[in-house]
């Protein structure tokens, strides 16, 4: 049997020393008439070779970024990940570990945490940072639920700019009381919060207010408004980052007035994965530290003085304070998170503003380029990072498709999630996406509206 | 007895920001094949941070590839893996973590898949789970799965609002949800988070819950009993099918934390018990890597009364063409971003057709022989609080016989670190006082446990006879005891110049 | 000072074979999807092994694949990479190994490609052979390439047959080679197995080859003069143009011992220095990782003289097509099956690409720039025999100073392991007494060579005021200093029960 | 620059440290008018993402084992390599540490060698075995020098059987006195090597005697009968392995006579990576130890009485020895030696022996399923392990080519190394070759040759 050690007579001794005849014998506590007759019904074992061989043949039935020219983003990023990420998160010694509970033998899981947070705090400037949470959705929700106790208000303004599927978490999450959630308008020129209906709906039981910047439509927010009417109501400003490569040169949310920072830190270290693992990130201001959800790493001393570190602030969790406990989580986001790490720590400083640069630049290129192509025009006029949303006379779907048939993943049809946005695509391009596939997009594109044009002038 | 643990030579290292020189570049992204952007033409001087490079909010530490590779690589030293050693951390199902599954879950065709690609591009990692949903179905004897949840707490979360869901559909309110004292903390954590209020179950005498409670305590007021099944003391609950009858009859449902699937596993499925939701650990039982915090996986399989409730999307299967539901109207709605932890699923997919079927109930029949030999062995030494019966996958003891030398189960396990063995879990649960909770797993060979129980009986010689090193342990770490209390008191969470 | 050398857990571990269990089965192999062969009806009992599996001669050991991995992870524990701390072992070169080489070395169409596949299937390899081929010759000046030698002494001994069979086509017979004293041991012992015999040169007071020792050695019996630049003394040989000429003119060649290219890229060329044949480490100067001893890749360049008589297969391009070359009639044949070591040429390639010209030069002066840092650090402390100009990538000093404390090179060597930093090459070259040669690399920080220097400076004083600290060196370690002796004399080279 | 960690104003302090006010004035010992001028003519530098994107293009122009049906041996075996073997020569305490001089830093290595060499010496029924040489050809020429060394006499007989690049390098190596190689013939039935003809040529000045087994085309040879013939002489039985998972169910060359045994270890644990690195291997009886090649590694005690290891024999080695060493060998191949005792010990004993017994069952399935096929035969008679040879009426290169068109790599054209075997294919089959691949195999032989006869026929 495949990863069992033991020789049939080792476990006769065993048996012996446990006082049983057999294995059988040990399983007498569970009921006889509901035990599984014979076996599940399961594919039969498989060697290494043949599994391998078997999941290289799944593998392959998937098509992905080496095989089509992918223009996607919408939460989820394709970067250039440096090799030397997953040489060292592979070093069993880290991803073979539990969670640190035994600070003297997890001191490089810890000190790595500590150093994460550090990383989070500082990108978003913040003064706190958790150790990870599951992903960039629920850390939106567990946010929400935070500011609740915090500031005691049930309500939270989410705005419609907000990625679709992040507020179906956190309406999923609140469904206890669900109509504490309200949502907020885009403005239709610019894609951005409509600040002013942020300010109509804010009142005396809104707790917080949730901004995503850039939004899911790529567009930057004006953050330091936003906080300016959300503070002068007492509500707390919970900004969303799920494209933190943005940070690179975009104001710190910290700097613009956040209160929380909560996001989707995928960009850095990690493969898109279909989806997972990612990891959430949740800042925020000291004080309001205690009510953070979450892992929290802290430095302190062993009994020599030495500088160490160890879990800390865990009466906040479940496994001391069980049900009054800020949070549910207790298996979070770690190896993701040290991939993140490493990735930030490779970039340093310099390397993020110019990858920020590059990012910005890349889909400046491809936003001008698919512009210029008649029958296709950018749809909302404020500033993007790295992604824009696209507006064609021709049929979405259609457009994509015929794209599709040239190995071209032209973007997200909006209409999926905005009824209101048919006929718009989101369109995402990063230092991956090269300039002669952008080109080939534009191409492509340009040819495809004209045809479908000319199909519906018929 | 041979001593596993030893010292050697480890390097100190400080926190990375301290190797940062100013001025010196990390790896740089690649060179630009379209025209530089003017940033502040495109963007308002607003909207850009105001610091340079050097002080901004971003300010990461300058450090070169090969200063990063050495920080890491002597951080992990200081770490200890099941691939270092002995992990006997009961509840946590420290398994060996097959290599061909990470270098499966490294194959482009699964990393490279974008979310949001159309299910054309993705058959393969769409076949992949509609399979692992029915695995784990058959292995648990539920009607419908969902991959969806990150972990055990956020199974646990989905499958209690789902069974509000289902209330709610049936026009009932319950706000109740019982739960045995012997639960693990999540459990209680996750009922509150989705609404309900908390009653606390005692434990019978033998450890496990009794008919008598539950009779009593299961009123029209209770959604669900949420029980662990092999419980927290490694004990299987002998009168679960007559409690899930109770439960059912009064119009409650009976949810079962699977973090201790790895006992039952071919042998008993939850479903066939009574179990109506189990949320699994793939990061245990499917022995995908813990990573030194996650990420894991949570599925959650249900019975066919709740399957409407399940979170959407869902993988339909039309043909040989895999497709995402999302037309669900009673669903729960979502639980995270996409669908799921994927590439723990493909580990945990790849460890299931490994074994198959024998294979599976192998590993468990395995678990369950080595936390007996090690109960068995070991229960001379330590005291037992229950031994009525044999136990399932994990045993655990007390300090109880400790106690007269001024020695705690904290330095027990402090104490097993000089040994070279990672310690148990400790002070869980916590109807035993000073618990010690030895899960073995299955992939222990008989020499790692004996190695085991000889460092265990070596230190109960200790405890009696020199107590200090039990007191002043670990010795063999590069930090010694650590100081939590202080962490707590004087903050430090993020570093300061 | 911050030492970075402590202690921490280690395990201890046994050989392998004793943790064998009498039938324990390992990773089997796929099934059988052909009948299975009745392995006595294919082959005659004589040809077969009469042992059984237990106890036939290839008894390997039985454990798990979870027992194979904590074995090896352990085994690894105890040792020290370049990835672990500061390595500056003299004449190794050991810098970075870049990670994402590792990678590219790894993808499938690089590892899975047969050696004998049609060169239809393999344009990949011939192409990135081929450029290689190009760029090492670009970067020595020379005008022909071979890449087949497996490491530098194979190349020492690739290069040295082409003299012969060079002379030998001119109708010389010329049986000696000039080796000055501070060679490497593979010189003299390369020259000897392609049949010259070896004449010792005495270098000069300032450490190099004088024009008048090879004015007085160099007759017409001289096949070559073999001589290392930098030599190993970490100096430039200053006359090399003035000695090329000399061996030119009474027809002998110029091999030069290319092992310390790490200092002369981009800056010299030794083809333009009057050098006819050079062998490089790919494992040293690019990068490739020293794999705790090898694999290689000891490509060798030559003047076009020497051309004809490389190895064969020559790799030839022809319009866009590459293919192999086995019509070289005057070649010296074959050095090893197949085309060389491809998997170490690859990562050396990506190197070399990645760098490009600027950074390769960089590489050189920075690893130059280190080198002079030291020695100019140090020389205060430890006596440095040859001091009048700037050293090249390495410097070499002695224990001169340390002798009126009862302390050797030896010992400062096993102390540094203490601080958590590999010894540099001791006792080579043989021409200093006790010598200490330190070749930090152009990949280690100022931080770090600061963190040797105040090792080494604390070291000095620990040998004047506590010698006993370097005597009883490394305490840090597994193990203490190992008895050497005792191996010898007592052999046990394999385990037995 | 890359990999290169100093800011300008560290090389500024360093340079004044160093006495110097800038680079070039470390310099000056350089040949002013020598120096190269300008850049060197190489391709401008990479970041990291664009290297791994144009090396993917160079990987993606090569088609290997993943793209086509491939049945080739001849000294390089596609063989499965579990997983686990990567993932511990990959930790970069192993991979990044230079060969072991200083051992108390080095005991990882020193002891993973010393089980190896252990491993080596079981395999071959050997009392020793060193740390690794290159290759398997390089191996055979150090054991015939060595030979040499130990029986002062300077003749050799190579089977004409012997891997025919072996027998090349051999020839290189002995370049020094050629006349001393003699070529011993194979029998044309069985394609073993011919007995009798050792027996006549074997005399006085022959010092070796060089036999692989299984011989270059699959044959097993008679080894026994060999060694007693041999050492009648006062010679010493040099045997070549270069296929050791035969070694699983053949007699061991040690019980079989041999006093050398060299070879090719590729199979265990190391891809096919284009003929290279590789690892060489050689054992023999204790007797010769010190006249062997080589690195050896020994097990000893450290101060305190501990088990521990260390390099020894070190006299031997051109370090010490210097020309009077008894090899050039520094350098060796420790890494390719790791990934094979890996594989060998997660294999143990059973596995090999079922591995073994899978590839003689697969070869056996194929070679029956070939013999069928009108026009196509094996040519020789003798048993075989994984490969044999085969002869085809069909010109093969014709053959070859047109299965290469049906993505097969149907074997080696035999004529390329013996010219009297025109029309001869070695075919090799192992784990990797399904049963559905032969079937293809044989059914598009089958179809090829067909149509050649057919043509041949107009
Ligand atoms: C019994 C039990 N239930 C639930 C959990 C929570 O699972 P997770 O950590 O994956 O959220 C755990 C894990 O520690 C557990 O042991
Ligand atoms: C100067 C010098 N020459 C030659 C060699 C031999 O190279 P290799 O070990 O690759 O055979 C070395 C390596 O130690 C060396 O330092």
């Amino acid at each position: 049997m495949p990863y069992i050690p033991h020789t049939e007579t080792e476990i006769e001794e065993m048996l012996k020393s446990a006082g049983a005849d057999s294995i059988e014998e040990l399983l007498t506590c569970l009921p006889a008439a509901l035990r599984v007759e014979g076996r599940l019904k399961l594919p039969e074992g498989l060697t290494e070779q043949a599994l391998k061989e078997t999941l290289a043949g799944l593998a392959a039935k998937n098509r992905g970024s080496s095989e089509q020219s992918v223009f996607l983003g919408a939460g989820a990023y394709a970067h250039y990940i440096p090799s030397a990420v997953d040489h060292i998160i592979s070093r069993s010694e880290f991803f073979t570990a539990y969670t640190p509970y035994q600070p003297e033998l997890s001191q490089g899981t810890l000190q790595a945490v500590f150093e994460y947070q550090s990383f989070v705090a500082r990108l978003t400037g913040m003064d706190v940072a958790n150790a990870s949470l599951y992903d960039g959705a629920s850390a939106v929700a567990e946010a929400v639920l935070m500011a609740g106790r915090i500031t005691k208000r049930p309500g939270v303004l989410v705005s419609r700019a907000l990625h679709p599927e992040y507020r179906e978490v956190t309406e999923t999450y609140l469904n206890a009381t669900p109509e504490d959630i309200h949502e907020i308008p885009y403005c239709p020129d610019s894609g951005t919060t409509f600040v002013d209906a942020i300010e109509t709906a804010l009142g005396e039981s809104i707790g917080s207010v949730v901004i995503q910047n850039p939004n899911f439509f790529g567009s930057i927010e004006e953050l330091a408004r936003i906080a300016t009417v959300v503070h002068a109501n007492g509500s707390l400003l919970i900004v969303v980052v799920n494209e933190p490569v943005s940070l690179g040169i975009l104001k710190s949310p910290g700097e613009a007035g956040a209160d929380i920072v909560v996001g989707e830190n995928q960009s850095f270290g990690n493969a898109l994965n279909y989806g997972g693992p990612y990891l959430g990130f949740m800042a925020c201001r000291e004080k309001f530290l205690r009510q953070m959800p979450g892992r929290l790493v802290g430095e302190t001393v062993d009994t020599e003085g030495r500088r160490a570190f160890c879990l800390t602030f865990a009466t906040r969790e479940q496994h001391i304070r069980r049900e009054r406990a800020t949070s549910n989580i207790c298996t979070n986001h770690g190896l993701t998170a040290l991939a993140a790490s490493v990735h930030m720590a490779l970039l340093g400083p310099s390397g993020l503003v110019e990858l920020a640069e590059l990012n910005l630049s890349k889909a400046a290129y491809l936003r001008d380029k698919l512009n210029e192509i008649e029958g296709v025009s950018v749809a909302f006029n404020s500033p993007v990072f790295n992604e824009f949303v696209l507006f064609t006379d021709a049929e979405p779907d259609a457009v994509l498709k015929a794209l599709g048939k040239r190995g071209i993943v032209g973007g997200l049809s909006l209409s999926r999630f905005y009824p209101e946005l048919h006929g718009h695509l989101l369109v995402t391009a990063t230092e991956v996406n090269s300039k002669a596939d952008m080109d080939a997009f534009a191409v492509a594109l340009s040819s495809i509206v004209e045809a479908e044009a000319a199909t519906a002038g018929e | 007895m041979k001593k596993v643990g030893t010292t050697g030579l480890q390097m100190n290292e400080p926190v990375i920001f301290e190797r940062s020189v100013k001025g010196r570049k990390g790896v740089s992204p690649i060179e630009h094949d379209v025209p530089k952007a003017n940033v502040s033409e495109l963007i308002p001087a607003r909207f850009l941070r105001s610091e340079t490079v050097e002080t901004n909010g971003a300010a990461l530490p300058e450090v070169s590839e090969l200063e990063v590779v050495r920080h890491y690589t002597r951080l992990s030293q200081w770490n200890f893996g099941v691939d270092s050693g002995f992990y006997p951390l009961g509840s946590c199902t420290m398994k060996y973590n097959p290599k061909v599954n990470e270098d499966i879950a490294r194959l482009d065709g699964f990393t490279s898949i974008h979310p949001y690609l159309d299910t054309d591009s993705t058959q393969g990692a769409l076949q992949l789970m509609y399979e692992l949903e029915e695995y784990l179905a058959e292995i648990t004897g539920m009607d419908g799965v969902t991959l969806q949840p990150s972990a055990g707490a956020h199974g646990e979360l989905c499958g209690l609002m789902m069974i509000a869901k289902c209330l709610k559909a049936r026009g009932e309110t319950r706000t109740k949800v019982l739960i045995p004292d012997t639960a693990h903390g999540t459990n209680p954590a996750s009922s509150q988070l989705a609404g309900f209020k908390v009653v606390k179950i005692a434990s019978g005498t033998d450890g496990c819950i009794t008919l008598e409670s539950i009779e009593e305590a299961m009123d029209s007021d209770v959604a669900a009993l949420m029980l662990t099944n092999p419980n927290t003391l490694g004990l299987f609950e002998h009168d679960i099918v007559e409690i899930a009858k109770i439960v059912h009859s009064r119009g409650g449902f009976v949810f079962c934390d699977g973090a201790n699937m790895n006992a039952l596993m071919g042998l008993v499925r939850l479903g066939d018990l009574g179990v109506d939701v189990v949320q699994l650990n793939l990061h245990k039982t499917f022995s995908t890597p813990h990573g030194g915090g996650g990420p894991g996986s949570g599925p959650v399989g249900v019975k066919a009364e709740l399957a409407p409730y399940l979170p959407v999307p869902r993988i339909k299967k039309d043909k040989e063409e895999y497709t995402f539901e999302y037309d669900c109207p009673d669903t729960i709605g979502r639980l995270k971003a996409f669908y799921g932890n994927f590439a723990i699923m493909v580990r945990a997919y790849s460890y299931i057709r490994r074994c198959g079927p024998e294979g599976l109930r192998r590993v468990s029949e395995i678990a369950i022989l080595n936390a007996n030999y090690i109960k068995e062995r070991l229960k001379a030494t330590f005291e037992l609080p229950h031994d009525d019966k044999p136990c399932m996958h994990e045993a655990v003891f007390s300090d109880a016989t400790l106690k007269e030398f001024g020695v705690s189960t904290m330095d027990v396990a402090k104490r097993l670190i000089d040994y070279g063995i990672h310690p148990p879990t400790v002070y869980f649960p916590l109807v035993v006082g000073g618990a010690i909770m030895i899960e073995p797993t299955e992939t222990e060979s008989k020499a790692e446990l004996d190695g085991f129980i000889e460092a265990m009986e070596a230190i109960a010689a200790e405890a009696k006879n020199a107590p200090e090193l039990l007191h002043n342990a670990p010795t063999t770490t590069r930090v010694s005891r650590v100081d939590e209390t202080r962490a707590a008191r004087e903050p430090r969470l993020v570093w300061q110049p």
